[in-house]
C-alpha cells in the first residue's frame, strides 16, 4: 500500500469538480441532502443536462484551473433521461481515458460513475472515495503550480 | 486433489472414528490431506463467549501456519472448528480494525489467503466419484441428514449451502446410495457446548431431534460434527431414560456412511466406537455380512 | 460589465445552521460584476421575493443568483419573480446551498467555504447567460393510459368525461386488474366486483375511450404534447369483430386443467378462456402455450391436433393464424398505472436484490398461501364458491395463522419498505374467516398495526374485539409440515412467551412490488424509478402524480404500495393534471435547446447521428444570390429536448446548447 | 465489584462489535427461533431491548446471557440484518470483567477449564478438561458412569501432548487479555 509520505498528504484537502447530469446524479445528490447523508466537503458540482453534454475539454480545463480531481457521473446505462446521451458519453470517455494518462494526469484522479436519482447513499460513497483517493495521490500540479513547486509530480 | 487438513482436538480423542473413517475414504476418493503443522485448538465456544479477540486470534494462528505451508484451502471436518476458522477468516477480511489487531497479536505478516472448507463442501465436490466407487451402495437405508448450526450458519460466513434449506449432505448421502428422509429438525441446535455444563438442555434438544428423525422414518442420523455426534450418541441413554424416546438411533459421521458405501469394513471406519450400537442396522443393510465388527459393545 | 444581484437564503435554519450566510453574501458581493448581495431568512417567501424584485428594479440588475435550495425545488419560483420584475427569467439561476452543502456537511467553516465556491460558479456562469424566450408547441389533446386496473380505469373515465379522448392499454385479456380478484374491500366490506364491474362496463361503452386489451406498449417517441406510441396487440387468435362472447368455445376446449391466473392457481381454466365471467371485453383468448393445436404446431406435427373451438364457433371468429399487430397512437400525455404484483417467498426470485423465505420452506407447503389466494377462497365467484377450504385436501381449516410483513420491512429479504395495505387486509381476512368458519380460530402475527385512514383503526379493532382474532406481536421464526398441520414457531413479545401453533392453513401477507417489466417500460418513457422499480414522482409532496419527464404522469401502486382509495385519488389527480395540460392550445416549453451556427458547420452530421430525438435536419445554405453553398445542420426547436450531446460531439464547435454553452461552463470552471 | 464506566453499554457494544443496537426493531423473530428460549429468563430480543435502554447492571448480571448456545439462528433469520449472537458474546465478555460472581458456576468452570487447556497444551486434552472442569464446578460425580465407556471405546486420550508453538499461543492469550483490559 502507499503508506509512505502519507503524513503530508493526509493534511491536504483536495479540490474536486463533479460534472453531473441534471436528471439522475444531480437528483441523487439532492436525495443525499434530503437524507442528510454526511460526506466530504471537497466536491463541487457543476450541473449539466446530460453526461452527453460533457465535453472532455471540461475535464482538462478543470485540472488546468487547479482541480485535483474530477468526477463525471450520469444516469445508469439504459436509464438516460434523454434515451441515449449517456451511451455517447460512455464511448467518448472510454477514448478519453487512454488520453489523460498521456497528457500526464493520473487516471485515478478522474472518477466515472453512474448514480441514479434514488442512489443518494451511493453518491456519498463516490464523493468520499474520490476524495480519499485524490487525497492519497496528493495535489495535482501540472500547469502554473508545477513550476512553483517542481519536484512534486504525482502522475 | 490435495488439500490442507485441520483435524481439531476432537478428531484425536472423542471423535477418533471420524478421523479414522475420513482418512480411510479420502485415499479411495483420490484426495490427499496435508495436515497443518503444529496447529492449535480453535478456541471453540469458550473463546468467543468470553473474549472476542481471542476467538479470532487463535484460529488466525492456524490460518497463518497454513499460509506458510502454501496451502490454498484447508479442510476442517469438525463443524465447530470449521465455523471458528471461517468466522475468523471472515472477520479479518471484512473488518480492517480487526485485521490490524490480529496482525499485531500474531506479530508476523499474514495475508488471510487460506480458504476453509467443511466436509460437506469437500464431499459435495466429489459426489460423482463416490457414486462411481460405491461398491456397496447403501440402497434402502433411510437417513436423516443433520446439519446442526455450525455447518451453514451464519450464511455470510459459511455460505456454500442454503442456510435454511441446505442440500449438500443429502446429495452426498444419495451418492452413497442411501435415501435421505424429509424431516424438520435438520437445522436445530443439539445443545453444542453445553454437554458438560448444562446436560439437561442437551438432552431436551436432542430428544426433539431424535423424535423428528424417528417420525420421518429414518434408520440413522448422519452428522458432520463431533459435538453433535457426542450429544446425540453419547446422551441417547439419558434421552431414553428421561425423555420417553423408545427407539435407539445410530448416529453416523458422514465419512462413516460414505465409507460403508465404498465397501470399507465397519471396524475400519470406527463404527464400533459408538455408544449406540450400529450393528443391528448394519446387519439389516447387509454391511455386516461382508466384514466383521470389532466390538460387541451395547 | 454585468450588474448581478446575489441573494443568499437561510432557509430558516436549514442553511443558516451550518453555513455563514452573511459571509457568503459578503464574499460573493466582492466579485467583479456583482452590485448587490444580501442574505435573508426565507428567500422563497413573499417578502423574500419582494427583495429580489425590488433590487432588480432599483439596481437595474441583469443577472440574479439565488443561493438557496436545489433548483429542482425553486428555480421556477425565482424565475417567475424575476420575470415579474421585468427581467428575462433565464437571467436568474440558483446555487444549491442546501441539498448539496448545508445538509451534508457539519463543519461550519468547510460548509461556508464550499457555499462561497458554489455561489461563485453560478455568478461567473450567469455573466454569459442571455435572454431567451419560451418556445410554444402544439398539444395533441388525447391521452394514453397504461394499465386498466382501478387506477387506470378511474383516470381514463375522468379524462374521457372531461371531454378528451383516451387510449387505454391493458396487457391482460380483460381490464379490472387485481381489484377484480378481491372478495370484499376494507373498511366497509362492500363487494369488490359490485363496485368495480359497473366502471368496467362504462369503459367499454364510453365513446371517448379506445380500449386495447391484451396489448402492450412497444415504444414511445416524442415529448410532452406530442408523443407517438407504438402498441403491440398480441394475437388473441380470435377476431374480436366477429366474436359475440357466447362461450361455446370454452365449453368445448379439451384442456381444462390449466391453473387459472385469475384464481391465483387455486382454480382451473381452459386453453381458450375468458379470465372471469364479468371480463371486459367478453372475448376469449387462446393461451398458445397450453393449446393442443399450437403445441402440435410448435413440435412440427403436420396434422391439425385439435380444432374444437373453431368447430363450435358459429361466428367463425377463431383465427389460428392471427399474428401480433401494431398500432401507433399520437397522444399528448401518458399516465402510467401498471399496478403491483406480490412478492413471492420462493427461492427463485426475479431480482438479485431479493431472496425468499427458506425458514418458511420457500413456500413449498401447499396450505401456505398468499393474501390474493385467500381473496379468491373468500370470493363468491372463486374456486370454492366463497367457502374457506384449504388447497391440499379441501378441508375447512379450524386454525388459520396470518403472518404480516412477509417480505415487507425485511431488509434481509431485500425489501425495507412497509407495504401499507397488509394490516388492513389481514384484519379483513380474519373477519371474513370468522364469518365463514364458525368456531374457527384466527391468529395474526404482526409487528405494528398501521391503520391510519378513515375508519381503518376502528376496523382493525372490530376484528380483534368482535371477531376474536388473536393478535400476537412478533415475527414467526420458522414453520414446517407437522403431519396434517403446519407447525408455526412464533413469539408474542407482549407476554414474553414463545408461541408454537399447529395451523391448518397459513396466509402470508406478502409485500407489494411493482409489476415485472416496469423497468423496461420506465426506460421507454424515460421516467426514473427507485431500486425496487417503483416509478419516482417528481416531488414527494408537491408533485405526487407527475414524473420527472414532462407529460408523463403516474397513478396507483406502480408508484408505491397503495390501497384502492389512494389509487383512485391519485388517478383522479393525474387525470386532472392531464386535463389541465389539454386546456391550452399551445404548450410553453423552456428554450434550453441547441442551435447550429450554419456559418461554421462543416456538414459532417455527427450531431444527426447522436441525437436521440431526430431533431437535426439538413438545410441547404445559399448565398445572397440564391446560389447553393453547402448543406448544414439545423435544429428543429419543437423536437430538441436539450441534452447537449450534439454540442459535445460537434468537431467544429458549431452547436451551442442554450443555458449550457461552452462559455458558460468554462466560466464556472474558471471560478474554481 | 462494578467498575464505574463513563461509556454507555450501548457505545461499548458498538465499539467492540460495530453493531448499533438501534437496528433491532423488536419483532421477536430471534426469540421465536431460539432453542434456549424456554430456559431463558430474558429472551434474545429482550436482551437487545435491555441494551437499547442501557440497563447495564440488570443485563450484565442476568444468567440468560450464559444460556446462549451461539447457534446463530437469530442472526441468520434477523429481518433487519442485526447480529444478536455477536452482541450476546460481547455482553458476556463485559459481564466476565464486571460481574464474575454472577456467571453461572458450571458454565464459568467449563470455559475456564477449556481455555486453560489451550493455554497449557495448545490443544484440548479431554481427560484433563473433564477433570479440571469437575474440580472447578463441583459436579464431581456427574457423568462418572460414562467416562469408563469413553475409555473402552478409545475416545479419551490420557496423556497430554503439548504443541511446539505453545509460547506463541500463550502470547496470543496474553495480548488478547491485555487488550481487553486496556479498553
Amino acid at each position: 500500500m502507499s503508506a509512505t509520505g502519507s503524513e503530508t498528504k493526509a493534511s491536504f484537502e483536495p479540490r474536486i469538480i463533479a460534472f453531473v447530469c441534471n436528471w439522475c446524479t444531480y437528483t441523487g445528490a439532492d436525495l443525499a441532502g434530503t437524507s442528510r447523508i454526511n460526506m466530504a466537503p471537497n466536491v463541487r458540482i457543476i450541473r449539466l443536462p446530460c453526461t452527453g453534454r460533457i465535453d472532455t475539454t471540461f475535464i482538462i480545463k478543470a485540472f488546468e484551473r487547479g482541480a485535483d480531481g474530477v468526477i463525471v457521473s450520469g444516469c445508469h446505462p439504459a436509464d438516460c433521461h434523454y434515451t441515449a446521451g449517456n451511451y455517447h458519453a460512455r464511448r467518448r470517455f472510454a477514448l478519453f481515458h487512454d488520453l489523460i494518462e498521456f497528457i500526464g494526469i493520473d487516471p485515478r484522479r478522474v472518477t466515472f460513475s453512474w448514480v441514479s436519482a434514488s442512489e443518494g447513499g451511493k453518491w456519498a460513497e463516490i464523493v468520499n472515495d474520490a476524495t480519499e483517493r485524490v487525497r492519497s495521490l496528493g495535489p495535482f500540479a501540472m500547469y502554473p503550480r508545477q513550476v512553483a513547486s517542481s519536484g512534486e509530480q504525482h502522475a | 486433489m490435495k488439500i490442507g487438513y485441520y483435524p481439531g482436538c476432537s478428531l484425536h480423542a472423542t471423535a477418533r472414528e471420524y478421523e479414522e473413517s475420513l482418512k480411510a475414504i479420502v485415499s479411495i476418493l483420490d484426495i490427499e490431506l496435508e495436515e497443518v503443522r503444529d496447529w492449535a485448538c480453535c478456541g471453540a465456544t469458550s473463546a468467543h463467549a468470553t473474549n472476542r479477540f481471542l476467538s479470532v486470534a487463535l484460529p488466525a494462528r492456524t490460518l497463518m501456519l497454513a499460509e506458510r505451508q502454501k496451502l490454498n484451502r484447508i479442510l476442517a471436518p469438525c463443524a465447530a472448528c470449521y465455523n471458528r476458522l471461517a468466522s475468523a477468516h471472515h472477520a479479518i477480511s471484512r473488518d480492517k480494525k480487526i485485521a490490524a489487531r490480529v496482525q499485531s497479536i500474531l506479530g508476523s505478516d499474514f495475508d488471510n489467503s487460506v480458504g476453509i472448507v467443511s466436509i460437506a463442501e469437500l464431499l459435495s465436490e466429489v459426489t460423482a466419484t463416490i457414486r462411481q466407487k460405491a461398491k456397496a451402495p447403501l440402497t434402502g437405508l433411510k437417513v436423516a441428514c443433520y446439519y446442526g448450526c455450525l455447518l451453514v450458519r451464519p450464511p455470510d460466513v459459511c455460505g456454500f449451502d442454503d442456510a435454511e434449506a441446505p442440500n449438500s449432505l443429502e446429495s452426498i448421502v444419495s451418492a452413497a446410495g442411501a435415501t435421505p428422509v424429509k424431516w424438520s429438525m435438520a437445522l436445530e441446535c443439539c445443545g453444542g457446548g453445553f454437554s458438560l455444563s448444562r446436560t439437561g438442555s442437551v438432552v431436551r434438544l436432542g430428544r426433539l431431534i431424535l423424535q423428528s428423525a424417528i417420525d420421518a422414518g429414518a434408520q440413522a442420523i448422519v452428522v458432520a460434527c463431533p459435538m453433535c455426534h457426542s450429544n446425540l450418541d453419547f446422551r441417547q441413554n439419558a434421552m431414553n431414560e428421561r425423555g420417553g424416546i423408545e427407539k435407539r438411533m445410530p448416529i453416523m459421521f458422514l465419512s462413516e456412511l460414505v465409507g460403508l458405501s465404498l465397501g470399507l469394513s465397519p471396524a475400519r471406519l470406527g463404527l464400533d466406537r459408538h455408544f449406540v450400537n450400529p450393528s443391528p442396522l448394519l446387519e439389516q443393510i447387509g454391511a455386516a455380512k461382508t466384514a466383521q465388527t470389532r466390538g460387541e459393545n451395547a | 460589465m454585468s450588474r448581478i444581484g446575489v441573494f443568499i437564503c437561510h432557509c430558516g435554519e436549514n442553511i443558516g445552521r451550518t453555513v455563514d450566510c452573511a459571509r457568503v453574501a459578503q464574499s460573493l458581493g466582492e466579485l467583479p460584476g456583482v452590485v448587490h448581495a444580501i442574505d435573508y431568512k426565507y428567500m422563497c417567501s413573499d417578502p423574500g421575493q419582494a427583495l429580489i424584485k425590488q433590487a432588480i428594479q432599483e439596481k437595474h440588475l441583469d443577472g440574479v443568483v439565488v443561493g438557496a435550495c436545489s433548483p429542482h425545488m425553486h428555480e421556477k419560483t425565482f424565475r417567475k419573480a424575476a420575470a415579474a420584475a421585468g427581467m428575462n427569467p433565464f437571467l436568474c439561476e440558483m446555487a444549491n446551498l442546501r441539498e448539496h452543502c448545508s445538509w451534508i456537511h457539519e463543519d461550519r467553516e468547510n460548509a461556508t467555504d464550499k457555499a462561497i465556491g458554489l455561489g461563485r460558479f453560478i455568478v461567473e456562469k450567469i455573466k454569459y447567460n442571455h435572454p431567451l424566450s419560451p418556445i410554444f408547441i402544439p398539444v395533441e389533446r388525447r391521452a394514453l393510459v397504461i394499465g386498466a386496473g382501478i387506477a387506470g380505469i378511474q383516470a381514463a373515465l375522468d379524462i374521457a368525461d372531461g371531454g378528451c379522448d383516451v387510449v387505454l392499454v391493458e396487457k391482460e385479456p380483460s381490464i379490472g386488474g387485481h381489484m377484480s380478484q378481491l372478495s370484499e374491500t376494507f373498511p366497509t366490506l362492500d363487494c369488490s366486483q359490485c363496485i368495480l364491474t359497473p366502471r368496467m362496463v362504462e369503459i367499454a361503452q364510453h365513446p371517448r375511450i379506445k380500449l386495447l386489451t391484451y396489448s402492450e406498449v412497444e415504444s414511445v417517441e416524442g415529448y410532452i404534447g406530442n408523443f407517438q406510441v407504438k402498441i403491440r396487440k398480441k394475437a388473441r387468435s380470435i377476431d374480436d369483430t366477429l366474436c359475440n362472447g357466447c362461450g361455446e368455445c370454452q365449453k368445448n376446449c379439451p384442456n381444462s386443467k390449466i391453473p387459472s391466473e385469475f384464481d391465483q392457481g387455486l382454480g382451473k381454466r381452459t386453453a381458450i378462456y375468458v379470465p372471469f365471467p364479468q371480463a371486459v371485453p367478453n372475448i376469449p383468448v387462446i393461451d398458445r402455450a397450453n393449446c393442443a393445436l399450437f403445441k402440435g404446431r410448435a413440435k412440427g406435427v403436420k396434422k391439425v391436433v385439435c380444432g374444437k373451438c373453431a368447430d363450435v364457433c358459429g361466428r367463425k371468429a377463431i383465427n389460428y393464424d392471427q399474428q401480433d399487430s401494431f398500432v401507433t397512437e399520437n397522444v399528448g400525455a401518458i399516465i402510467v398505472a401498471t399496478g403491483y404484483q406480490l412478492y413471492s417467498v420462493g427461492k427463485k426470485q426475479d431480482s438479485e436484490l431479493l431472496c425468499g423465505y427458506g425458514e418458511y420452506g420457500y413456500g413449498d407447503i401447499p396450505d401456505v398461501i398468499d393474501g390474493l389466494q385467500f381473496e379468491r377462497l373468500a370470493s363468491a365467484s372463486g374456486p370454492t364458491g366463497g367457502k374457506i377450504l384449504r388447497p391440499s385436501d379441501h378441508k375447512e381449516p379450524k386454525t388459520v395463522v396470518f403472518l404480516q410483513c412477509i417480505g415487507s420491512r425485511d431488509p434481509a429479504k431485500g425489501i425495507e419498505y412497509c407495504s401499507k395495505i397488509c394490516c388492513m387486509y389481514v384484519a379483513k381476512h380474519a373477519m371474513l374467516y370468522h364469518h365463514k368458519v364458525h368456531g374457527g380460530k384466527a391468529v395474526v402475527f404482526y409487528m405494528d398495526i398501521r391503520a391510519g385512514g378513515k375508519g381503518y383503526d376502528e376496523f382493525v379493532r372490530r376484528a380483534i374485539e368482535e371477531n376474536h382474532a388473536l393478535y400476537l406481536r412478533g415475527r414467526v421464526s420458522r414453520m414446517y409440515r407437522n403431519g396434517d398441520t403446519i407447525r408455526v414457531h412464533g413469539f408474542d413479545t407482549l407476554s414474553g412467551e414463545p408461541m408454537v401453533i399447529d395451523a391448518d392453513m397459513v396466509v402470508l401477507a406478502t409485500a407489494m412490488r411493482p409489476q415485472p417489466g416496469i423497468a423496461s417500460l420506465a426506460q421507454k418513457l424515460s421516467v426514473s424509478y427507485d431500486q425496487h422499480g417503483f416509478i419516482n414522482e417528481a416531488h414527494p409532496k408537491l408533485r405526487p402524480v407527475e414524473t420527472n419527464t414532462a407529460g408523463v404522469f403516474v397513478a396507483g401502486a406502480c408508484q408505491a404500495p397503495r390501497d384502492i382509495p389512494d389509487s383512485v385519488a391519485m388517478a383522479s389527480a393525474a387525470a386532472s393534471k392531464v386535463l389541465g395540460l389539454f386546456s391550452k392550445e399551445l404548450l410553453e416549453r423552456e428554450p434550453l435547446i441547441a442551435h447550429v451556427d450554419t456559418a461554421t458547420c462543416a456538414g459532417c452530421f455527427h450531431c444527426e447521428r447522436v441525437c436521440p430525438y431526430g431533431a437535426i435536419v439538413r438545410k441547404e445554405i445559399k448565398d445572397g444570390r440564391g446560389r447553393f453553398i453547402k448543406i448544414a445542420a439545423e435544429v428543429n426547436p419543437g423536437v430538441c429536448q436539450g441534452c447537449g450531446t450534439c454540442q459535445a460531439t460537434c468537431p467544429s464547435k458549431s452547436v451551442e446548447l442554450e443555458g449550457f454553452t461552452d462559455e458558460q461552463i468554462y466560466a464556472a470552471v474558471n471560478a474554481l | 465489584m462494578t467498575k464505574p464506566s463513563q461509556q454507555s453499554l450501548l457505545d461499548e457494544i458498538q465499539e467492540t462489535t460495530g453493531l448499533n443496537a438501534a437496528h433491532c426493531y423488536q419483532c421477536g423473530k430471534c426469540s421465536a427461533g431460539c432453542p434456549m428460549a424456554l430456559e431463558m429468563e430474558l429472551r434474545t430480543h429482550e436482551i437487545i431491548r435491555f441494551l437499547q435502554l442501557d440497563l447495564r447492571e440488570k443485563l450484565l448480571t442476568n444468567e440468560s446471557l450464559w444460556m446462549c448456545l451461539t447457534c446463530e439462528t437469530c442472526t441468520t433469520r434477523c429481518p433487519n440484518e442485526f447480529d444478536p449472537a455477536a452482541v450476546i458474546d460481547a455482553l458476556r465478555g463485559i459481564a466476565l470483567k464486571e460481574h464474575l460472581d454472577r456467571v453461572p458456576r458450571k458454565i464459568l468452570a467449563f470455559h475456564s477449564a477449556f481455555l486453560d487447556q489451550i493455554r497449557t497444551h495448545g490443544r484440548i486434552f479431554e481427560f484433563g478438561l473433564i477433570a479440571s472442569y469437575k474440580l472447578r464446578s463441583g459436579a464431581l460425580f456427574a457423568d462418572v458412569a460414562t467416562a469408563p465407556g469413553m475409555l473402552v471405546r478409545g475416545k479419551l486420550a490420557l496423556a497430554p501432548r503439548r504443541i511446539e508453538g505453545i509460547d506463541e499461543v500463550r502470547r496470543i492469550f496474553d495480548k488478547c487479555v491485555a487488550g481487553e483490559e486496556r479498553q
